[in-house]
């Protein structure tokens, strides 16, 4: 079907084309705003110091500079390390994370592949990162290398099945899949009638949200579960051999990854790019505020996420595990029951 | 503060039996991993060579001598001044502790007596050179556990402190200030209100890490019960200082034998723990930074006046004879042998270092802990390289 | 044994956090406008400069003509970093008609700052007051060798001393005097 | 100050101040001991010094651990009671020949063997503190020492009662060449592998000063041209510290 976009006919694949250099963009310009906002400056203020303060006005700039020194920084390969593997891994990482990003609407028809099983799929490429770092732990022939990658394989798969369980609430509550329709019943529902703020997910899955949110920081390798990064352990974890470019690969896609995450965080829970209807915004407006929306919801997420990484001690691996299988997991499923039963009451 | 109850041990050793099994199954044989001489963890340059079997380690050995500078071998063609200044090196992060049992020894073997004056202001130039160092281990406990955010309010705290001692000394790290007989100099003036001051800064200081750190579950879990000391092993080892009174030794050289220090006329009270594990010694150095920002605020309201230094000739030749004085150092019991025979520079002098003891314990502590373990419990035990290798 | 998490250690500490940003951010109160610099504990090195305490051992300064190459620092140095060379001359006398008095006249007076670990023992076991200390920081070298101070680098450095302070209520020393 | 003060015949001061509590504790070491104990010293007050024969080393300690309750380790290690050959205050190769030929007369080591506190007969002599904790009031330590015989350098390991003992032998064995009897495992503690010697003995030569001359003794030339005797040495006023070389 041929679309009109500014009354220029477009072939589908350009339409694709379009769309995809317009989603990397967008990622890219978010994840810079994050790491800017949160790394560099919020984080210092709660370190009651002023972060970068020399690149670019107040440090803006401070991530061009980073990024310019990474990449005429040497990259080295360990003497006996796999080079193919070790070269691939950082790939296959960057690859999950923004295949995540194919599915999560910004806009009434602002998504690149509308698939009806969306949120299957933004969980399943979301656990391939997995086989990315195990790679990178286990080519770069270093013991501490080993051990994180190690950890890291636990502390992932773990912690998907959390991710997934408390992402069914949500499908359970809006009866399928695709995240529009998801987007949709949140801002069409109501609450006990009162239609103001429709209906986000967050308030009736309150506990499906904060469990999201945690495997989302297991996810995301961040502290309180970044025994994979451990920093006074195992010094950078699977990240210790990498420098130049691969390591700025890395770099892009851990914060590629924590704006993915918290974009799907909010669109499961904050009713994504979608203002509730009630408020009565024409849907063509909503086809530029909705990228604003996201962002704004995607990055207060991503605040959180760092808050919690630079407030907590890092727990020991069995004891996240134990956290995981034991606690977690226990609680998503009461919730899905708990939701069950209200669908079919209500 | 519950004590570990019995079920929590029974749990931890059934984990253990339950690891020990599946690995007797899997035959997997162990790996050699180095952790240092370049590490974040060691305060310094101290290598431990770990025999890990998968994240468990079987055998842990510490390899010292990295920074062995030879201090014993340097104080024998050294004069008593020269001493001073390399003595306040040994643990660098609390400085002019270093110096008092040395001069303290030096005066014993002297018959010298300071005044008043110089022993209060020793005491309490003591007491703020324990804060400089606590206060860092208070911050540090947290990032070796992961934390980041309470190691930069330990640094900005820490300043306020240090900025008050290098008013008085002019070093901030190696005041290099006593003297046998008394100290260099007198306080300048105005500084003992700026003190008053600082040590409400030090007083938020630990009221946020008891938020940051001690409040929080994750802290928790990953110190309680992990490198349990019981109090007979602890004193095998000559475990002293914070970490002696965590394994529930209700001693403090402050009190129970205080030689040329003015801690008898302050009131301050000697915390002790009961379970001896990481969170413990964590605890009773918290306790110990307030009750020395207590001392130090009773300390500036009361220095006696008079002189600052007692008549000393000024080519010191100590008196042939043998003296031992240790005081309750920042991180533990430092104690001299002073041998003189009379000369410029002394015979022999032993330096009794409190990290010396306090890591020799930990081939013993950890056998069979897991790796991010051995972190916690080298945090804990709070040594400075300088101290292990003198 | 699940981990509990008992909601209030947790949250204590993000709170913690948390109100060290706002207080960083906006230090005069949530009305004014965020001022972080001032909020901030750090300081800016290069345009805003700490000035350290009058007492700071920051660099040795000489007041060469009170120096009687007596060699006393030398000796006293425990790193062995202070080079002196000095001759005989005769220096008019003090009264007129007197006999010419016999005077060390400094050749060198060199403080190798590379070596040197800032102890003071010189300024002190110096008879003569000829040697100061002065808060001074700043004076870094490329080359190492610029490190080693001759007499009039050390002369120069002489303007840098500030006053000594006046002591503390019931101090029984008596301050003492920089010749300016 | 080593006058021999046995406890029955305390040494003849002005005021015999005496001092009840170490010297309960010396008569029970003394009955524990029976003739273990060679020599003993109180300074009033201040410490206890007891000197125990080679043999009774062990069990002095197994006495002090379990019988007298010093449960608490101090520390562990030996002196050298050999005068440096490299004269009194070590002055290096480089100031003597400096000093010879400024005309002083190069410093004589005596070479005879004075022992301190509690006498000894041997050159090396093992000491270690041990001391009662954990009883608020009651805090008391003692040092114990042992002469090290010369023939064999070899003294009983501590390892067995006082587990802490383990590094300080080690550290005494690199050190001072003194090999400890039943140790775990004598092995280097600071220094690497190959390293000959054992430094903290006074015949192992400090090197540091060896290359540098001491730049005190570079002195004032005498005035190039002139009849009155010019200021010999430093020509500084304070003859005692030119003499007094306070050194390296």
């Amino acid at each position: 079907m041929t679309h009109t976009f500014f009354s220029l006919e477009l072939a589908y694949w350009q339409q694709t084309l379009i769309k995809l250099l317009a989603g990397v963009a967008f990622i890219l310009a978010l994840t810079g705003a994050v790491v800017y906002l949160y790394l560099f400056k919020f984080v210092s203020f709660m370190q009651s110091r002023l972060g970068p303060m020399e690149a670019g006005p107040y440090g803006s700039l401070q991530l061009l500079a980073e990024v310019g020194k990474w990449l005429q920084k040497e990259d080295i390969h360990t003497e006996n390390s796999d080079r193919l593997i070790f070269g691939l891994a950082p790939a296959v990482v960057m690859g999950s994370t923004f295949l995540m990003f194919v599915v999560i609407p910004a806009g009434p028809n602002a998504v690149i592949a509308d698939l009806p099983s969306g949120i299957y799929y933004v969980l399943a490429m979301s656990s391939i990162s997995v086989i990315g770092i195990l790679m990178a732990g286990w080519a770069s022939a270093n013991k501490y290398a080993l051990l994180g990658g190690l950890r890291a394989a636990g502390q992932l798969i773990a912690y998907e099945l959390p991710l997934v369980l408390a992402g069914l609430g949500v499908v359970i509550q809006a009866g399928s899949l695709n995240l529009q329709s998801i987007v949709a019943s949140q801002s069409s529902g109501e609450i006990f009638g009162i239609p103001a703020i429709g209906n986000p997910f967050i308030i009736t899955q309150i506990v499906g949200f904060v469990v999201f949110m945690i495997a989302v920081q297991a996810e995301l390798t961040q502290t309180p579960f970044d025994m994979p990064i451990a920093e006074s352990e195992l010094v950078a974890g699977y990240q210790v051999e990498y420098t130049g470019i691969r390591f700025l690969v890395y770099f892009i896609a851990e914060f590629a990854t924590a704006v993915g995450f918290a974009a799907v965080a909010s669109t499961l829970f904050l009713g994504g790019w979608a203002l509730p209807e009630s408020w009565g915004i024409s849907d063509d407006a909503m086809h530029v505020i909705g990228p604003i929306v996201i962002a704004i919801k995607a990055v207060l997420l991503v605040g959180v996420v760092f808050w919690v990484r630079f407030s907590f001690p890092r727990f020991r691996e069995d004891q996240l595990q134990r956290l995981a299988w034991k606690f977690l997991i226990p609680i998503t499923l009461i919730n899905l029951v708990v939701t069950a039963v209200l669908k079919v009451v209500l | 503060m519950t004590a570990i109850t019995d079920r929590q041990k029974l749990q931890y050793i059934a984990a253990k039996a339950a690891d020990a099994r599946v690995n007797v199954e899997l035959e997997t044989e162990g790996m050699i991993l180095n952790i240092g001489p370049q590490h974040p963890a060691t305060h310094g340059t101290l290598r431990i060579v770990a025999k890990l079997d998968g994240e468990q380690v079987i055998l842990a050995e510490p390899m010292a001598g990295y920074m062995h500078r030879g201090y014993e071998k340097l104080t024998e063609v050294r004069t008593y001044a020269q001493i001073t200044t390399l003595v306040n090196r040994i643990d660098w992060l609390g400085s002019f502790a270093n110096e008092v049992p040395f001069i303290l020894a030096a005066e014993q073997l002297m018959g010298v007596e300071a005044p008043p004056r110089a022993t209060w202001i020793r005491t309490l130039l003591f007491e703020m050179s324990r804060l400089a160092n606590i206060i860092l281990f208070l911050g540090d406990m947290g990032v070796q556990l992961g934390a980041i955010t309470p190691v930069f309010f330990a640094f900005r705290d820490r300043e306020y402190v240090l900025d008050q001692i290098e008013a008085v000394t002019g070093g901030r790290f190696h005041p290099n200030f006593d003297r046998i007989g008394g100290l260099k100099d007198d306080l300048p003036k105005g500084w003992l209100a700026d003190t008053k001051g600082v040590m409400d800064k030090v007083r938020t200081f630990c009221d946020q890490i008891e938020d940051l750190l001690l409040g929080s579950e994750v802290f928790q879990q990953r110190t309680r019960g992990i490198g349990v000391i019981p109090a007979d092993v602890a004193t095998q080892y000559g475990l002293s200082g914070a970490n002696a009174r965590a394994s529930g030794i209700d001693w403090d050289l402050r009190r129970d034998n205080c030689i040329g220090l003015s801690y008898p006329q302050l009131d301050w009270k000697v915390w002790t723990h009961p379970d001896g594990d990481s969170f413990a010694r964590f605890w009773v150095r918290l306790q110990e930074v307030r009750e020395a920002t207590k001392m130090v605020d009773q300390l500036c309201d009361g220095v006696p006046s008079g002189p600052i230094m007692a008549k000393v000739p000024r080519i010191i030749k100590v008196p042939a004879g043998e003296a031992y004085i240790s005081t309750e150092n920042p991180l533990g019991e430092m104690g001299y042998y002073i041998v003189s025979k009379g000369d410029l520079t002394p015979f022999r002098v032993k330096i009794r270092s409190a990290s010396f003891n306090n890591v020799s314990i930990t081939p013993w502590l950890l056998r069979g802990v897991y790796v991010p373990d051995i972190i916690t419990i080298l945090a804990s035990l709070y040594f400075i390289l300088g101290d292990i290798d003198r | 044994m699940a981990p509990k998490p008992k909601m209030p250690g947790v949250l204590k500490g993000l709170g913690v956090t948390f109100r060290t940003a706002m207080d960083t951010m906006f230090p005069d109160g949530p009305l004014h406008p965020p001022s972080p610099s001032k909020g901030a504990a750090t300081v800016q090195y290069p345009r805003e400069k700490e000035t350290p305490s009058p007492r700071a051992r920051g660099v040795i300064s000489l007041e060469e003509d009170n120096c009687t190459a007596c060699m006393l620092c030398a000796r006293e140095c425990p790193d062995w970093c202070i080079y002196i060379e000095a001759h005989k001359t005769l220096a008019p006398p003090r009264r007129a008609g007197g006999k010419p008095r016999q005077v060390n006249a400094l050749d060198r007076f060199d403080i190798d700052y590379s070596l040197c670990m800032y102890c003071g023992i010189c300024v002190e076991v110096c008879p003569f007051e000829a040697l100061f200390w002065s808060p001074e920081y700043e004076y870094s070298e490329v080359r190492i060798q610029d490190l080693l101070h001759d007499k009039e680098r050390l002369g120069q450095w002489m303007e840098t001393v500030p006053d000594f302070e006046a002591y503390e209520s019931g101090s029984e020393s008596k301050v003492k005097k920089v010749p300016r | 100050m080593t006058d021999e003060t046995t406890t029955d015949a305390p040494a003849p001061e002005e005021t015999v101040e005496r001092d009840e509590r170490r010297e309960a504790l010396l008569a029970r070491f003394t009955d524990a001991l029976g003739d273990g104990v060679v020599e003993s010293e109180i300074q009033p007050g201040l410490d206890l010094w007891i000197r125990v024969s080679t043999d009774a080393w062990l069990t002095a300690a197994e006495v002090a651990r379990h019988r007298l309750g010093a449960r608490y380790f101090g520390f562990l290690s030996v002196l050298d009671w050999l005068p440096s050959p490299f004269g009194r205050s070590m002055d290096s190769e480089v100031d003597r020949r400096l000093a010879t030929a400024a005309g002083e007369p190069p410093a004589t080591p005596n070479a005879t063997i004075e022992h301190g506190v509690a006498g000894g007969e041997t050159r090396l002599q093992a000491f270690a503190r041990v001391a009662r904790v954990g009883e608020p009031g009651d805090y008391w330590g003692v040092t114990l020492k042992a002469d090290i015989p010369d023939d064999t350098a070899s003294i009983e390991s501590w390892v067995s009662v006082y587990a802490g003992a383990d590094w300080h032998e080690r550290e005494a064995w690199e050190m001072f060449g003194v090999t400890f009897v039943g140790h775990p495992g004598l092995r280097h503690m600071y220094l690497p592998g190959e390293f000959e010697g054992h430094p903290m003995r006074k015949d192992f030569p400090l090197l540091a000063r060896q290359v540098k001359p001491w730049p005190g003794i570079v002195d004032v030339e005498p005035m190039p041209v002139d009849d009155e005797p010019a200021a010999d040495g430093a020509g500084d006023e304070a003859a005692g510290a030119s003499e007094a070389e306070a050194t390296s």
